[in-house]
């Protein structure tokens, strides 16, 4: 008798693009999946490689990095910083066994409610798929 | 200025690895491995890494200490092993020879090894001579 | 040129310099064994070796810092050059105050290291000279051909055997010639659990690797450093390769290059 | 050790390691360890503790602490009965395989399990691949010796080796790694109350009057003198009146540190010289300070006898001396010959005329040589990698008989806990030195107390972090931590940390031989402070 797998999603979302796009979604009752934890960052540029290898560390099935489209920084560029590092360490990931998959870059303006229930939805359910991390890792 | 490196032997556990204590002007400022090493061939331990983070540490004794009371106080070496000598005499006149005990040290060096054990054996003449060998 | 040729033909290099400079960092063996020095007017030149190698670029750092006026030569082989094309970026070493005195490395030494540019490259640095032929480039880590042959579960076994090994020496950071930050990610209880050997999951390797991802020189002193014997550059080379073929950066190559992940797309 | 450290990586093909935990209390010799298993060596561990080592072994046996006799004797009645013994070095090197074989004839493995808990079959594997995978090194610690049957685990290991022909060759061999930088130096060099530098007994005639002449003096005496433990009883009855440490800590490291104190609390005098304040030093009349490793020049012997050069590259802090000079300068102060030394090379050369095993040691051939391994008789004599190599130094090895007897101290309904204790990577020994290394510190700056999560459901913890640890000698507080690496019904503390030190808790019960204390086995009970 398995359990019915609920992925554990860690989602970084930039305060003044993604995060405001969650809270319209929200507002506008979108259908938004309870398996994300979302976490206020100031920008996707702020979120490092060391915060994303923690959450999967604590237990997170999949990890979401959403930021303002390239262009729409509110500190002009911290984004460009996140579309080079967010690959890499997908290939990092990749690289020691762990399904890139598993980290995801999106872009979610603050008018984009539909697209950031759209995004987490997919990932949820690409999540679904691919498995408790625990079992892919082989970790207790 | 002056940059050098002197070869010696981590004071840690009885591996023996060999190491590098990379010397600026006299001061000692890190650590490196010694790759022609047998044993620990170009790598240590995190304590290896780390033998000389203490050296400098505030808390080193600096000066002999006399015990008065419930305190100590600084002393000469003259004073303190006038004092240590005339002790060790008086109770080994007094109460014999292994009424003397010594430990010596894991940590010291075979000739101050040596030398202690030769101090409690050919001037004490006792052989209640140990250290930490079984702990 | 052979490789006591090359020795004579450095060490009178040194010689011929030393009146310039405050003094020239190598290697030094003398009776009791072989480290980095810093070669002075006077000092015995024959004592001058090329191996076994340490990161010589730290030390120059050191010595710059100690002596913010002082002008150092370095004997630098192509490893230790790429370091401090780095490191100066970093604002590590000042090339303006440094003499390059590149070497470069014999066929053999190539290929033991699997080093695709073994031969000092000197362009961009004002003060600089190079010894020796070039040779060819070492044949690549057979691991990083396996590579793309590899699941992903079969990596993760590789991997997880690997760090289980692990005896937090932090050894693969402190001989880096590139790890040269005060506070260290790798020390920081919020993202590498203190005092837990080979944890379940490997933060430290994986934190470390990141960062070396646009550092990395390719020197191996990491690898050689392990008590483990953990292939680390097969990871860190991984990275390499894509820094270069995803942002166009090749680690070391270029005193003037920018380094990627600090930079804004428009750059 | 009988073999060398380098031996392990070029040479071994199977590894016994018991009660060591090798990755961490001896890092560089598990480097070794790793590197062979690379090549394919066969790695076998038999600890109480899943310790990191374990976890990378071929094969890992978790006996109950203190039944060592038992799993060993249970190895060789396979070894024999599989025929998997080397009949010809049993023939020709050996003496006493019979009396040995009427014991170990009684330990079949379904009677080892039941006495081990280790799975009959674990067992039998085991031994089968320690003696089909020649040369096969044993490597043990302090988890093998601290026991009150202490030398009946190293003969038993003895025997083990001689049964599969694995002494005498490199890569094979009996190898206990020793714990401190010089302990086998301070041993070697006469740091010992039963014999002279190089093991000269303090109870020959003839190496009496050997020293006598050497040191230019009469009177040695012949009685076997005290251990530290017997030391700090000594004191505590009056016998022993006055006492001089150099650079140890009884009152952390011994067993049943309360007791220590108040016995070491009864001296007349006491003398401590060390390089910082330690738990001893606050007992003394005279603390001396004396200078760390990287102060002064001598000579190191590691764990494979080799002998080292220990270089100094700074001066030692304020007034403190070198240890050799304060021994020196108090020789003379007692008006005694012989303490007129200018250097330690010049002790080296007076060493080297009494110790005949260092016969051969000087600092330039340590210089040029890097290291020599004892015994190196003489100055063209290249050192010895491995021992035994044609014969056994009393001719032919002697087999022992030796019977399984229980611990001192065992779980009752009272304390029904095994307390182990022992090292971390981190920390070292009493923390001297290391929890005054930030770095070192930092990873492990509190103590804990190891334990299975059933044990800790068993006890009711359900979530509580801290516990008291209590035995008939005392109590103390730490946090807990819940691992399944260790062996329900075993606790580990590390005893680095004097804010919780595990030797309040452990036994002094001696083994009866060697007089080295039970640490590795006593019994607690373990209460949750809420």
């Amino acid at each position: 008798m398995s359990e019915v797998f609920e992925p554990r999603i860690i989602a970084f979302l930039c305060n003044w693009c993604s995060y405001a796009g969650a809270d319209n979604a929200g507002i506008a009752r979108m259908k938004s999946p309870p398996n994300v934890l979302p976490i206020r960052v100031m920008c996707s540029g702020r979120v490092s490689p060391e915060m994303i290898l923690r959450a999967f560390r604590a237990g997170a099935d999949g990890v979401l990095v959403l930021g303002c489209h390239i262009g729409d920084c509110h500190y002009i560029n911290g984004n460009h910083r996140t579309a080079r590092r967010i690959p890499l360490l997908r290939n990092l990931l990749a690289y020691v066994g762990i399904n890139p998959e598993r980290l995801r870059l999106d872009w979610v303006s603050s008018a984009e409610a539909p697209k950031f229930a759209q995004v987490t939805a997919e990932f949820v359910e690409t999540i679904r798929a691919l498995g408790p991390i625990k079992d892919e890792l082989g970790l207790k | 200025m002056d940059y050098r490196n002197i070869l010696t032997i981590c004071p840690y556990c009885g591996t023996g690895c060999g190491l590098y204590l990379q010397l600026l002007d006299g001061e000692i400022v890190g650590v490196l491995p010694a790759k022609e090493h047998p044993v620990s061939q170009g790598k240590l331990c995190i304590k290896g890494w780390n033998a000389a983070a203490f050296l400098r540490h505030p808390d080193r004794l600096k000066v002999p200490l006399i015990r008065e009371g419930d305190r100590f106080r600084e002393a000469s070496w003259d004073e303190a092993l006038g004092l240590v000598a005339e002790r060790l005499l008086h109770i080994r006149d007094t109460y014999g020879p292994d009424a003397v005990g010594f430990l010596v040290s894991a940590r010291c060096t075979n000739e101050e090894n040596y030398l202690a054990q030769k101090l409690a054996r050919a001037v004490f003449k006792t052989n209640n001579v140990d250290h930490c060998a079984r702990l | 040129m052979t490789h006591a040729d090359l020795l004579d033909t450095l060490r009178a290099h040194v010689s011929e310099k030393l009146p310039e400079l405050d003094g020239v960092v190598g290697l030094r063996r003398t009776v009791v064994g072989t480290a980095p020095y810093l070669f002075r007017q006077g000092d015995d030149l024959s004592e001058l070796v090329l191996s076994p190698r340490y990161p010589l670029a730290s030390v120059v750092s050191l010595l710059q810092k100690r002596y913010p006026q002082a002008r150092f030569g370095i004997v630098a082989r192509a490893c230790d050059l790429r370091a401090l094309v780095e490191m100066a970026k970093r604002n590590q070493v000042d090339p303006d105050r440094l003499y390059i005195l590149g070497v470069a490395c014999t066929a053999e030494d190539a290929e033991e290291c699997h080093c695709d540019a073994p031969s000092p490259k000197i362009e961009g640095w004002p003060h600089a000279t190079v010894l020796g032929e070039p040779v060819p480039a070492g044949s690549p880590n057979p691991l990083i051909a396996e590579y793309d042959r590899m699941s992903l579960s079969e990596r993760w076994a590789f991997w997880r055997a690997q760090f289980a090994k692990c005896i937090k020496c932090y050894g693969c950071r402190n001989i880096c010639p590139e790890c040269f930050c005060e506070v260290c990610a790798l020390e920081d209880p919020l993202w590498v659990e203190p005092g837990v050997l080979a944890p379940p999951f490997p933060s430290f390797h994986l934190i470390r690797a990141m960062h070396m991802a646009t550092r990395c020189v390719g020197c191996r002193q990491c690898e050689l450093a392990c008590p483990a014997h953990i292939p680390l550059t097969v990871l860190y080379d991984l990275l390499r390769r894509d820094v270069a073929e995803l942002l166009g950066y090749e680690v070391g190559a270029d005193l003037f290059a920018a380094p990627p992940l600090s930079l804004t797309l428009a750059e | 050790m009988t073999n060398s450290v380098p031996e392990f990586s070029e040479h071994t093909r199977c590894f016994l390691i018991t009660g060591s935990n090798t990755t961490e209390a001896h890092p560089l010799v598990a480097s070794h360890v790793m590197k062979a298993k690379e090549r394919g060596a066969k790695v076998i561990v038999v600890d109480p503790r899943r310790v990191q080592i374990a976890q990378l072994a071929d094969l890992y046996l978790q006996p109950r602490p203190g039944t060592d006799v038992a799993w060993l004797n249970g190895l060789m009645y396979v070894i024999v009965t599989e025929e998997l013994a080397d009949q010809e070095f049993i023939e020709k090197r050996t003496e006493g395989f019979e009396e040995m074989w009427r014991v170990v004839q009684q330990y079949p493995p379904e009677r080892v399990e039941e006495i081990t808990g280790i799975p009959a079959d674990d067992l039998r594997a085991a031994a089968r691949m320690y003696a089909q995978n020649k040369p096969a090194a044993v490597l043990y610690t302090m988890g093998i010796t601290q026991h009150t049957t202490g030398v009946d685990n190293v003969k038993c290991i003895a025997n083990l080796a001689m049964l599969t022909g694995n002494l005498g060759i490199p890569g094979g061999g009996v190898n206990p790694l020793r714990g401190q930088n010089n302990v086998q130096g301070a041993c070697d060099m006469g740091g010992l109350p039963n014999v002279y530098p190089a093991y000269q007994p303090v109870t020959s005639p003839e190496a009496k009057a050997k020293f006598e002449a050497a040191w230019g003096v009469e009177g040695l005496s012949d009685r076997v003198g005290l251990t530290v433990v017997e030391m700090v009883h000594a004191a505590g009855e009056g016998r022993l009146r006055a006492l001089y440490v150099m650079g140890e800590n009884p009152l952390l490291s011994d067993p049943d540190i309360q007791h220590a104190r108040e016995c070491l609390e009864k001296l007349d005098f006491l003398v401590v010289q060390d390089i910082f304040p330690t738990e001893t030093t606050e007992l003394a009349h005279v603390v001396l300070p004396g200078a760390a490793f990287a102060e002064k020049d001598g000579t190191f012997t590691a764990t494979d006898r080799r002998i080292q050069r220990v270089r100094k590259a700074v001066d030692p802090p304020g007034q403190a001396k070198a240890d050799w000079e304060i021994l020196c300068r108090l020789g003379q102060r007692l008006g005694a010959p012989g303490f007129d030394f200018a250097s330690p090379e010049e002790i080296m050369a007076e060493i080297t005329r009494v110790a005949p095993s260092y016969g051969g040691v000087t600092y330039e051939r340590l210089d040029r040589e890097g290291s020599l391994q004892w015994p190196v008789p003489a100055v063209d004599h290249p050192g010895t990698p491995y021992l035994h190599k044609e014969k056994f130094t009393r001719g032919l090895g002697r087999f022992h008989a030796i019977e399984f007897h229980e611990a001192a101290e065992l779980p009752d309904e009272e304390y029904p806990f095994i307390l182990t204790t022992g090292r971390i990577m981190f920390q070292y020994h009493t923390g001297t030195m290391t929890r005054r290394s930030p770095k070192l510190e930092q990873e492990a700056p509190e103590p804990y107390v190891e334990m299975h999560p059933d044990d800790a459901a068993r006890i009711g913890l359900d979530g509580i972090r801290r516990v008291r640890v209590v035995s008939r000698r005392g109590a103390i507080e730490v946090a807990v931590r819940l691992t399944e690496r260790i062996r329900p019904g075993v606790v580990f503390i590390p005893f680095h940390y004097a804010e919780a030190a595990a030797n309040i808790l452990t036994h002094a019960a001696l083994d009866p031989v060697a007089k080295i204390p039970e640490l590795k086995v006593c019994a607690v009970r373990v209460e949750p402070v809420p």
